[in-house]
């Protein structure tokens, strides 16, 4: 039988697959449903020190094999999160991340030290939303904009620190070098890409915004290209996301060089998705001899 | 947080017009699956996963029978979703998460109502088109919990549907955009708030709003289902948000029921 | 009737549909299929000074809504196309449009050079093929760059100058300035997204290059984001494309404010798609009173 | 560059084998199509244009009746492009691109083999599995122009589609990986290319090269149909492309059929 744990930033999570931040809620929303202690963790929706109700108009449009949302960093904050939120999260028997999105570098900084005082395991650094003014991704495109946040992060949070970027980086190699050495533990990427949709009766974009963040299905061959130059210029691990929907997808992220992956909108194509995968890359593994992700991370390099 | 998924076969699939279907899955309480109750929904889907559309489409509980596991869609094909639910024959698969939302609270309804000190110690339940859909397990279940509502169902044509109601309802007014059958015009029309004691509705906005508006004159409670583009249907993604006086709302798991006040008032 | 004539560089277009480069060889490959008079021109296969056979190994992979591709400019050069051809391009009855790749600032003066002796109306400079080491996105990423070869380019040319852009530029609004700057007379964007696939069995990428170009249904929704910011950045004209594959596809485009639109991997998915969105345009023209695409240009914005 | 795009209506549809169908549609000369020949291929596809794969598929003319436009494909169902051309049904459309490519030149090659100073004055067809499909059509027009063929089919297991082959070939050589019919073993192992002015091969490509080192030790012409991923089957797209003796070769118009050595000698 095939040895499903991967060992990250200290822990040990029990399966390679972690529910990506914004389509799992903060995970008792999918309790019922799969057993999510297979799962590598979940990283709950995306927090902002204030909170905030996100946005208004459209926020979701289906596209070709993907989907835009608009959703606008709905959340109810980080201390109603550490209240109310974490406490059933925590007692789901994964591991925790703390999605932190942010509207200045003193939030970021606010944000990450109060959550330095709880159980969480992760604090997932989003400088990458694309979906309101001030979501992060202003410190996502540049790598000085990027190392300068992430820098004051590390200073205030003592919690392992992986840093989510965008696809809208200028450079994918720059900016995991910058937040490397600005002291990310790892890094995950990719966010949703920014993109556009006209509704052509009503001769105007269809989200207020005029851009939402595509993810899915669509973007997983652009993800994937991300992810292996971002294996190729650092030394930390690299969680890989966009569009895995099936374990073959996965494992194209673990063979780039991914220490683990994330799973989002394939949430909403199936529910079961998370563990699905977990248990297709098990079945892979075990017809293949591999007895542990070890052995093929980074092979097709 | 009691939707549960699985894959599931097709019992029955009758088509009642061109672009209505009535669709009967097994749906299995015995094999973890929750009973489901008035107002909540299902997320449907019965296409592959890489084949669009992209997310499954929320479908109400139009009727379940506990005895059997019988659980019953009724719905309007509109796009390439639902066009595909019609075209699933007995005996072949759909997968259904659920069941999603908070519904109809019909048993509290009915003592709420009956304990009122004063008539009228009736409930409304109103309807606009394939809004019809949820309101048979309403209508039961009120019947069931000792309150047999009277129904108001508008359509815009030929009425579908109407006959299941007609065991649970005391009365059924009908109204139709065309004159086709019952009253000519909105089913707003003859509807009078002031004679019960609550009024529960799902159809267009624009009906829900003015069924809501009749009420508020009258200062009868009114609560409505709401719908909305859904992606998770468990309030995982917040794509279905709705903006209330009490602030913003997941239409998939604090609603679809709300107080119209909350979600119509100006 | 709609007039779908549009006026562009001078030349007037019989429709806002142009075949894009790389999907329909010389054109004449779809002469017996379509009546290529309706389209608005044809842009040629990516021509390279000296030609080249193009990439070994896999050139093609189907992703969720998307085409992989790495075909490497297989070409058979400048002054073979000149020779032969350009004529029966030119016999098509449609403006005529020599898409230009190149390995230097050099290759691609001397190409447009020769180029501009001849009948062709349009070079369409590629400074954006993901599959060649030097097929130009060397140029296409920074707006320096860009310029620089925009500006020499332009110093020998006598035909009216397209620039065709990539979505791996560092900033589009910032190339699209300055390309304009250097004497672009108009923008295509864009082309093919950088994108990577892991053949899980072999334990490799899918191709020899690693990377190839993503197209396709899959990435319309980025393209038009990044047609938008180009239309809002300059004061030539835009052609957008990615992923167009019917009417309403394309007067998203028109409608953020594109000139006229490109087609490229729809014409794999149906051989008549050109001529086929033409006349859903039309139609849709028809159906909402529009007479000219003029009317509805950019009304989105 | 005569190839022609349309839809077109299923006539048939048969099921040889598990994977194996034969589908016949038509396609109408009079309404601009040209008259497909051996070797020749039509660009299928059966779903719709949002529906996955995303490329339509090329197959090869297995055969063509030009009196009634019936046009017959041979089939292995492989994955999602041919399992969905196997769920047509007659009535059903589909949309076809072609004839596409350069077949085998059949009138060219009986002239050149009639008119060879010396015997062996015959041509040997040789087709491997699915590789049989475009042999019939090659067959019967070998046949119209005064040679008639000898066929070497190899199959894996269980032969099919062989009956078609009676009338229009001289002999049928039969040879099967499985021994459960025919020769036991590679189809290689009953060729002899000396006693055959030229050979016409397609199937494997492993088989293909065998049946090209036979034919090159002989010196014996040898014209092989290949295979290559293909987006649009015109040329347009350099995606079929082979790298050749001669320079890259597009596989869909400049082939399918090559000089076998100028693809597979060293
Ligand atoms: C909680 C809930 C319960 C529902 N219950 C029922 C039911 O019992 N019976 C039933 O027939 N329908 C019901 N609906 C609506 C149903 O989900 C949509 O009609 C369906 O998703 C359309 O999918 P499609 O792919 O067929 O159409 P699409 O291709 O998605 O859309 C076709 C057209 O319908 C419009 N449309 C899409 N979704 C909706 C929507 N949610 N409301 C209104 N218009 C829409 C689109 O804008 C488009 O114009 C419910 C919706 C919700 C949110
Ligand atoms: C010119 C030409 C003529 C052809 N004629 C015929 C014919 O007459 N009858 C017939 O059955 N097939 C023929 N083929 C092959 C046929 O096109 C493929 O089997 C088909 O495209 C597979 O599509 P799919 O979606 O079913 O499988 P996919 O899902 O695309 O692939 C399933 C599996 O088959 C493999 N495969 C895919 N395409 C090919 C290919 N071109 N060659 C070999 N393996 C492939 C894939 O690698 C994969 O492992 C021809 C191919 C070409 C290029
Ligand atoms: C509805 C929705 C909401 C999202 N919200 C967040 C968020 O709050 N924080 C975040 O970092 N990413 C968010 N994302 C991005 C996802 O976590 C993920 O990076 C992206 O969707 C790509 O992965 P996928 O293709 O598997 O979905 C959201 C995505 C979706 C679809
Ligand atoms: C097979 C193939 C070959 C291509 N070759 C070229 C090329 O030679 N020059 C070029 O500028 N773009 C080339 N492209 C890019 C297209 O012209 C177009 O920019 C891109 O495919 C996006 O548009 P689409 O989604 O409509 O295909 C090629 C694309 C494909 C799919
Ligand atoms: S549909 Fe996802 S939160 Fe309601
Ligand atoms: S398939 Fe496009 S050139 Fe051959």
């Amino acid at each position: 039988m095939s040895d499903l744990r991967v060992p990250f930033l200290g822990l040990e999570m029990a399966g390679p697959v972690v529910a990506a931040s914004g389509t799992f809620g903060f995970g008792p929303e999918y309790q019922d449903i799969e057993d999510l202690r297979l799962l590598g963790g979940i990283s709950g929706k995306g927090l902002t020190l204030a909170g905030q109700p996100g946005n208004r108009g459209e926020r979701l449009l289906e596209t070709p094999a993907g989907l835009m949302n608009s959703i606008g960093l709905q959340n109810p904050g980080v201390q109603h999160f550490i209240d109310h939120e974490l406490p059933a999260m925590r007692a789901l028997g994964t591991t925790v991340w703390a999605n932190l999105g942010g509207h200045s570098i003193e939030d970021y900084c606010t944000g990450a030290a109060m959550l330095s005082g709880t159980a969480v395991d992760i604090i997932e650094l989003n400088i990458s939303c694309p979906n309101v003014k001030q979501g992060g991704l202003a410190y996502g495109v540049r790598a000085a904009d990027a190392a300068e946040v992430v820098e004051k992060v590390r200073a205030v949070s003592t919690k392992p620190l992986v840093v989510k970027l965008s696809p809208q980086a200028e450079s994918i190699a720059d900016i995991c070098k910058a937040v490397e050495g600005a002291g990310a533990d790892a890094i995950s990427l990719c966010n949703t890409f920014q993109a556009c949709a006209v509704d052509i009766e009503k001769r105007r974009p269809v989200f207020d915004n005029i851009f939402a963040g595509l993810s899915g299905p669509a973007v997983r061959p652009i993800a994937l290209r991300m992810v292996w130059q971002a294996v190729g210029a650092v030394n930390i691990p690299v969680v890989g996301l966009g569009g895995i929907t099936t374990g073959a997808d996965a494992l194209q992220f673990i063979m780039a060089g991914a220490t683990a992956v994330q799973v989002g909108t394939a949430n909403f194509i199936d529910p079961t998705a998370c563990v699905r995968i977990t248990k297709e890359i098990a079945q892979w593994m075990d017809a293949h001899g591999v007895a542990n992700l070890a052995e093929v991370r980074g092979c097709a390099r | 947080m009691n939707a549960t998924s699985c894959n599931t076969a097709v019992l029955a699939q009758q088509r009642l017009q061109p672009d209505i279907c009535r669709l009967t899955v097994a749906w299995a309480p015995s094999a973890g699956g929750h009973i489901p109750h008035a107002g909540q929904f299902f997320m449907l889907r019965a296409w592959p996963a890489d084949q669009p559309p992209l997310l499954a489409r929320p479908i109400s509980v139009h009727d379940f029978d506990p005895a059997t596991g019988a659980l019953t869609f009724l719905y309007q094909i509109k796009g390439q979703g639902t066009t595909q639910l019609a075209a699933l024959q007995p005996g072949d698969t759909l997968s259904l998460t659920g069941p999603c939302g908070n519904g109809f609270d019909a048993a509290a309804l009915a003592a709420e109502v009956a304990g009122d000190a004063l008539p009228p110690r009736k409930i409304a339940v109103v309807g606009g088109g394939i809004g019809v859909a949820p309101l048979l397990l309403l209508c039961r279940e009120l019947a069931a919990a000792g309150v047999k509502p009277d129904l108001f169902a508008g359509y815009r044509d030929t009425p579908y549907a109407l006959e299941s109601f007609v065991g649970c309802c005391n009365q059924i007014y009908l109204a139709t955009d065309s004159g086709v059958a019952g009253y000519h015009g909105l089913i707003t029309g003859v509807l009078h708030p002031a004679q019960y004691a609550r009024v529960l509705t799902c159809g267009p906005m624009v009906m829900m709003r003015g069924v809501y508006a009749l009420c508020a004159e009258q200062n009868t409670p009114c609560l409505a289902s709401l719908e909305g583009k859904m992606a998770c249907g468990l309030g995982a993604c917040l794509g279905c948000t709705c903006h209330t006086k009490i602030g913003p709302k997941t239409v998939c798991k604090e609603g679809p029921v709300f107080d119209a006040g909350e979600v119509f008032a100006e």
